[in-house]
């Protein structure tokens, strides 16, 4: 297949934002997902953000039946799904409803004309012909009949109606692989492949493909169709890529862990979105000893964890808010026996069940601060998709070596945003194997390695290490029940020791971005990442001395941190939530910082950060 | 390596038992040791989890591996153990309050999936720990703490709440019981998957004799039944009553042999397998009915946590990991 | 004031439905708006009370009180609603995961306390919401996304749970049977105590068809079989098949009417208030039996409600509270 | 019954603490609260406390069956069961054993020699007679064979040995009413009518006591036996009084909010220590509309709790540390749909099970910050037996005028302790009647009250006002679902809004003792108040410019609290727990104070704060 390449047609772009959006049952997260791909494959920088519906399969047509995917890709560093849209593909009118505030003013919108009937108008809640009336003078419109078009390109095929409809997407990606001059073979390809069974399928669907490039071929001229160049992205290190998003990199990086550490891991969880994909990834991974157990709930799933941490393996639960709040008991079992258990909360917006398919970072408090009794754990946060690899690792590290509970946030949009990443290879990791007490010279449960401050792990079936363990305070010679006072003093100091001198057995805090020190640092943790980096980027470019430190060690704090904090003159803490690392922080170092603050179930535009960061520095003159 | 076979004693610890004195727990402390030592168990793949309450202390006082885990959650721990590493002996050791009211769903699942542990239940009717608060099990009426006027609760039986979870082996015990209960416990423990057994235990401080007029020595034999499979269901201290099934009520009845044409062919006999019959018996009750202990249900299939393992070594087979390959399957792209 | 009867429009709200294309949630819900209409509820004075699922999104869509709780808690909820004001007539939803899996402990109690409401359990045997897992009533083997090589755990019965947790009404019903469902829901609204009904709903993106071998209209008659008190139970497109007894095996039969000397006599005949009965239907499952429907057992009790305020009753009558003289009651002295 | 009263004879003191300490089957709980009453009834202040052991029913004669109760009374204001007893009243080896430590240097111990045999001192662990040895040097010791004295002067009754040896109590309790020159009526009169129904056990009990008394009043005059005088308080306020314990106080605040309030209360609660006690008085009180639900578990009480308030009562709620963890998700449910939900946390020591007898205050960081996503409540303190009554009803009267869940912390030792209490009068209190929504015009369930925020409570049973709530996200002006991310936020801001604003609605921060401005400042929270009290009170009289702030509004803090803190050049924040109220102070103010912990079960001594202030009053120089 010979794609034009005559760059005399192309407009060349350094970065463009293109968003899909159309009824569930439009294929629009495939149709995202195979453009991610040959993106990918093209050597573009790219992110990715798929935004599903709340509902499982909404009425057809409706605006709350939306499902969107955006893919934001470039020759220069990406490192968000975008702000605003350059290129809306709106499938039906409640795709454009939906979809059109976020548009970039001047932007490009395609639409299938074909669905913009009276009962789809309807469904969506317009009155009027949106098509049919200035309400889109603001952006340019290219209407086409893509239902029509479509129906026509696979006539041949002898599909029905309703099978054939199904290749709209097809059509769509063939135009938008024309727009940005991206070969089709990964895609007839892997359609080839997936519909090896039901070869017309298959056919019907590259028909589609083909006739929706060929329109764009032949358009005329008069048209709002342009075509694009995003050229490769040449920062990019040599090596083997995938795409990746953050609920299967943190999974991988759990097993990771799990190889390095030379152990066993017991995933014990309750489903729960959008914490359900890690199950999902896990349970599929028996060969690499994952052994996975859908428990009753979500208090019987973190239980159920650390009985397999006290027999041995490493216990792993995982859920979002609500199920983490219902953890909170044993999560205290947990940390008053010292068994190693990793917790992973994929963050969805709240309080209660919220708005479960929206991301936020509301669970920091909860992290850090939610449980009876001191009871301090280790808390970690993955910042990218590709980051919740290494993030997945250094939980399991942590968890073992100090025999403790490490709570692993993540939040729905790293979960299910994707990024490309490049491979890592397993053996140039540096293992950590696990060591078992095995010998019962001088031995008692709660025995510790004086550096660390761990309790030895002795696991049932090892002989002569016979012990008990429970939730009662123990005594900190022998391990027995203890309700002598002082010893109650002395059990919580060493709990509360082990857990900060982890501190010095992290990674120091550095800065992202900027120098180490100055006018301005925007400090943010978690997902926040890609929007902080651009924002600061876009800053320095326009002179602005600022910064970006990126928390990844929320609990204990890196050591240095405030110190870096203190080097400068102004700090905003950029957070999905009402400000809670910004009491954290307060609460630490006695930090008078700004909190910039959003819940709105969406991650921050750049332009957000970018104009607090010019509000602040000026507000500083 | 030959080793000399372990007493009761060796199942001892060195912790000073906290229960107060008369409690039943003592009596069934005891049962559970000398079964270990009958049984031959290995202290160290021997574990015992419990909950909290008065009857969930007892892994401190065996002496193997123990935890003492938080109110309700032990059939969840004891399952990740038991997931972790199948070749441990599990048991269960929880209370009515436990098990029944805040571990009630974890009781229901451990059972529904039928993973291999023993599950003993102290039912003294009470929370004992908490100072005498009426508990699921405690008769309608109770008075108590936190029912001054009585209680008005309709009771849960255990052993029906077993069978209707899906329990695949249900029996009872008596805590001063000491023959039948080790009889009972190592049929338990023969059992693969899991084992619920209810053991009726005295406690002396907040809820005393309430077993009493089924449990006192001397009117046992008419107040009991203790059922053997393949065994017809008689009793009494001239084992001359009987269980006989009414067709036409569709439900048992006490008859005695000898009276109205009754012959011991009119007795059922009892098939552990049969999980109607089960039903029936366990929902007897004294006066009008023996109260019925020993192996009631015992009707095996495969265990949970055999399947699992059966289903993890299925997908190792033949596979060598490699963690390396995993990361790059599916479409990957080099840049040079 | 001469109200106009109320139709089951009147029970729709101005709520877009969102529930999938020929989800069976749909039939349910006209079902339960029929019935509202026919027995004549009053709107203010009815509450749905539902967790999270699909089916939890009932509430939404019925014209009267409505609360969406949690995943699992409803039992609770509506308990807390119903000892509050026991003048509301409460309807619990639930779903098979909300009902039976988190919320086991509490379904297990709101049957065993009896509280005076129904209880709709969409059994789907699916994790709707979520995205297709499995559930603790998914048939063994099933493929889903948390078990890619099959479902291994021993699928629960919900009614033999029911009955095994206490509950004194217990029906089944089918999604699409929009005759039969109301009429088995007016009898569950008739029973004062909790009633329990199970309801098979097709999932049809998740576990579509999961019931068709039993509930696929032109075999229905000869797969399914709605009992009615006092009625033999008969069934079969010629009315020819039967349950039957057998004493020898101590289990139920089907027998053909004509066949081996097999009278209309031999016909076990439905006694709803036997529990023992209800235990042994419950358990029949296509394609060796027909699936039992309608009121299975209905065996009423004093409702924990109506006990609980019963003995608020009996306290305060007679006394005039006066709360002054509370803080003063005991030992008492005066500073001059 | 003619008491001796003849001055010479008594040495006059300001106040004194004895502890009566024995085995659990001793009756020392009755033998303390007996010997209050007395001291009530004379006019002395007083506080007490008594200590339980873990065990329902230890074996006899160990030391964790050891059962005391401490009472401090004096002519002079108390406020403490007092840091160092000076007299101790042992009934074994066990009980001297135990409570040796804390016993002021020079103080006297009575013993019953007579459990002093070699079984019991075994139990106890003692290889030597600590009588026979040098080893209570320290003290003055005053042996007697109790035990036997007892016997004899029942032996006239007929008792068995084993009932007879129960009256032991009374015949100490005799003794110590003679020491303190204190009436025996109050306790032959009580016994007479709790025996009514077994004579001879009256008459058994009130010959003990008569013996106890004599002994005294013929003991030689080498004994070590004294007698004291501890005159009326005098600056008690004049009115009715009694001896009112926390939880006691609590219930009957809660009632009291319900009456003021005109609206019957729900209480949904399982057991558990320290809390249960709740629950016992509540249940009992029928007649005053207080409906008792003991759960299945703590979600299903809270739950239940929760529909109650939703059907138009007032839901209650009450556990300790690991109870209210499980609480956890249901709350940001009621948090959600803006219910009226009170939570009780009778706090104990943690983490997980902890030492369920012993009490501590580490439960803040979950009362304030413990849940998924932003979830802020309503968090009140208790500080003394007699101020759970007020901040019962405060709680009752926030949670209904706001529409929101409020956490009221009060803690196993104020629980348990008690004070004489100047008996209020109900209709003295200000009412603040449920008003429910009853009018359909321009009604939707998430209308607000302009000037509180909070929504509007319609009840089920009310005609035209049918509505549905839940936990996922309503719509600001509908109250219907809404996935609407700027609504998200709306809702968000006015969540938080309406709890902030509690602030102008609560009592204003005082400074409890000393100067608002200062020097030093020990700024403490529930428990800690008595200790902090007279810690600060000797400061001042050693002349250092010390006050006492006390915060009883946790959550949101009262408005001028950051004033009156930055008045002070020091402050020290004293808890009983690892810095929770430190941290949450330096979070909102950027307050650098000492952090001044304990968590060793045990309430503050009033020396160790008085070291810590005089500490840092000496830094500071
Ligand atoms: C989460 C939690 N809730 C409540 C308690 C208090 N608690 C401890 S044991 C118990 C009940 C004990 O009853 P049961 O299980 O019957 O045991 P028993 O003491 O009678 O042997 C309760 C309510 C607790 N420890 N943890
Ligand atoms: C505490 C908590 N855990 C998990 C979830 C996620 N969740 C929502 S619904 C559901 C299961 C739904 O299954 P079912 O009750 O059978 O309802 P269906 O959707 O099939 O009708 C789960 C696991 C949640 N919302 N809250
Ligand atoms: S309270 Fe009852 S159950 Fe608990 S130890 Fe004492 S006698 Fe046994
Ligand atoms: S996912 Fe299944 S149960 Fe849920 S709405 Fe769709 S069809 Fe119905
Ligand atoms: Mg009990
Ligand atoms: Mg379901």
């Amino acid at each position: 297949m010979n794609v034009q390449t005559d760059a005399q047609d192309f407009e060349e772009l350094d970065s463009v934002c293109v968003r899909f959006a159309g009824d569930s049952g439009d294929g629009m997260q495939l149709t995202g997902n195979q453009f991610s791909v040959v993106t990918a494959l093209e050597g573009s920088d790219f992110a990715t953000f798929p935004d599903f519906p709340a509902e499982i399969r909404a009425p057809v047509g409706t605006t709350f039946g939306v499902s969107a995917f955006q893919i934001n890709f470039g020759s220069v560093e990406i490192s968000t799904a975008g702000d605003e849209p350059d290129v809306l593909v709106a499938m039906n009118p409640a795709a454009l409803k939906v979809s059109l505030s976020g548009l970039r003013k001047g932007g490009l919108i395609v639409v299938d004309e074909g669905s913009f009937n009276e009962r789809n108008l309807h469904k969506a809640g317009y009155s009027e012909n949106p098509l049919e009336n200035d309400s889109l003078s603001d952006f340019q419109v290219q209407k086409l009949d893509i239902t029509k078009m479509t129906l026509e390109a696979v006539k041949e095929t002898g599909l029905g109606k309703k099978d054939a409809l199904r290749c709209k997407n097809m059509w769509t990606l063939g135009l938008v692989l024309w727009m940005f001059g991206r070969p089709r073979k990964p895609i007839t390809d892997w359609l080839e492949q997936k519909f090896v069974k039901i070869p017309d399928v298959a056919l019907a669907n590259i028909c589609a493909l083909n006739a929706g490039h060929a329109y764009g071929e032949t358009a005329e001229v008069s048209s709002n169709l342009h075509r694009y160049i995003v050229r490769k992205h040449t920062e990019e290190e040599t090596g083997e890529y995938s795409t990746i998003n953050g609920n299967q990199a943190l999974a991988w990086g759990l097993v990771a862990g799990s190889e390095l550490a030379e152990i066993d891991i017991m995933l014990g969880t309750y489903p729960i979105t959008p914490a359900s994909a890690l199950l999902h990834t896990l349970s599929g991974l028996k060969e690499f000893g994952v052994m996975t157990f859908q428990a009753e709930d979500e208090i019987a799933a973190v239980c159920g964890a650390i009985g397999a941490s006290f027999a041995g393996k490493l216990g792993i639960t995982s859920s979002s808010g609500p199920g983490i709040a219902l953890k909170t008991e044993a999560i205290g079992l947990a940390i008053s026996t010292e068994l190693p258990l990793v917790i992973v909360d994929v963050q969805r917006a709240g309080p209660s069940t919220g708005l479960p398919t929206k991301t936020e970072q509301s669970d920091l408090y909860q992290a850090v601060w939610g449980r009876n009794g001191d009871a301090p754990i280790v808390v970690l946060a993955a910042s990218t998709p590709q980051d919740c690899f290494k993030v997945g690792i250094e939980a399991v590290r942590l968890a073992i070596k100090y025999m403790t509970p490490v709570m692993l946030l993540s939040d729905g949009y790293i979960g299910n945003a994707s990024e490309p990443w490049k491979i890592p290879d397993i053996n140039t990791f540096e293992k950590f194997p696990v060591q078992y007490c095995t010998d019962p010279k001088g031995f008692y449960p709660f025995k510790r390695d004086p550096k660390t401050l761990a309790r030895v792990w002795a696991k049932p079936g090892t002989p002569e290490l016979l012990h008990r363990i429970g939730g009662i305070e123990k005594d900190y010679d022998t391990g027995h029940i203890s309700y002598d006072a002082d010893n109650h003093q002395k059990m919580s100091n060493v709990r509360a020791a082990k857990i900060a001198g982890i501190a010095n057995d992290i990674a120091k805090q550095t800065v992202e971005l900027g120098n180490a020190g100055g006018k301005i640092a925007v400090v943010g943790w978690g997902s926040t990442r890609g929007s902080i980096h651009q924002a600061v980027r876009r800053a320095r470019k326009e002179g602005i001395d600022a910064s970006h430190v990126h928390i990844g060690n929320i609990w204990p704090l890196p050591p240095n941190l405030e110190e870096i904090l203190n080097s400068f003159d102004k700090v905003i803490i950029a957070e999905m939530n009402m400000g809670q690392m910004n009491v954290l922080l307060r609460s630490q170092y006695l930090l008078d910082a700004y909190s910039l603050t959003k819940v709105t179930g969406q991650p921050f535009k750049i332009s957000e950060i970018l104009d607090c960061i010019r509000q602040q520095v000026g507000a500083d003159k | 390596m030959n080793k000399q076979p372990l007493s009761f004693k060796d199942f001892e610890t060195d912790q000073e038992v906290r229960w107060c004195p008369g409690c039943g727990d003592y009596a069934i402390l005891k049962a559970v040791q000398m079964t270990l030592a009958n049984i031959g168990s290995t202290p160290e793949n021997t574990v015992f989890v419990s909950g909290i309450g008065c009857s969930s202390r007892f892994p401190y006082y065996v002496e193997t591996y123990g935890f003492h885990t938080i109110h309700g959650r032990a059939p969840a721990v004891a399952t990740g153990v038991k997931l972790a590493n199948p070749k441990l002996d599990v048991w269960l050791v929880t209370g009515d309050g436990d098990g029944l009211s805040i571990g009630g769903n974890h009781m229901l699942h451990v059972l529904r999936r039928n993973v291999n542990m023993q599950i003993m239940l102290f039912n003294n009717e009470i929370y004992g720990l908490t100072k005498g608060q009426y508990s699921p099990t405690s008769k309608q009426g109770t008075k108590s703490p936190s029912t001054p006027f009585g209680s008005v609760d309709l009771p849960l039986n255990p052993c029906s709440f077993a069978i209707g979870a899906g329990a695949r082996f249900v029996a009872r015990g008596i805590d001063t019981a000491l023959k039948a209960l080790p009889h009972t416990l190592e049929r338990a423990r023969d059992h693969i998957g899991a084992s619920f057994i209810e053991i009726y235990q005295n406690c002396i401080v907040y809820n005393d004799k309430t077993f009493e007029h089924f449990t006192l020595k001397k009117q046992a034999a008419n107040t009991q039944i203790h059922v053997e499979h393949g065994q017809a269901m008689i009793f009494g201290t001239d084992k001359d009553k009987g269980l006989h099934f009414d067709k036409e009520n569709f439900a048992l009845e006490v008859v005695i042999i000898g009276e109205n044409g009754i012959t011991e062919a009119d007795i059922l006999i009892h098939d552990e397998t049969n999980k109607l019959m089960a039903q029936m018996l366990v929902e007897l009750t004294a006066p009008d009915f023996p109260v019925v202990c020993g192996v009631i249900y015992c009707n095996p299939t495969q265990s949970y946590d055999d399947a699992v393992h059966e289903q993890m070594n299925k997908a190792k087979k033949g596979k060598k990991p490699d963690f390396n390959a995993l990361l790059r399957q599916g479409r990957t792209w080099t840049v040079e």
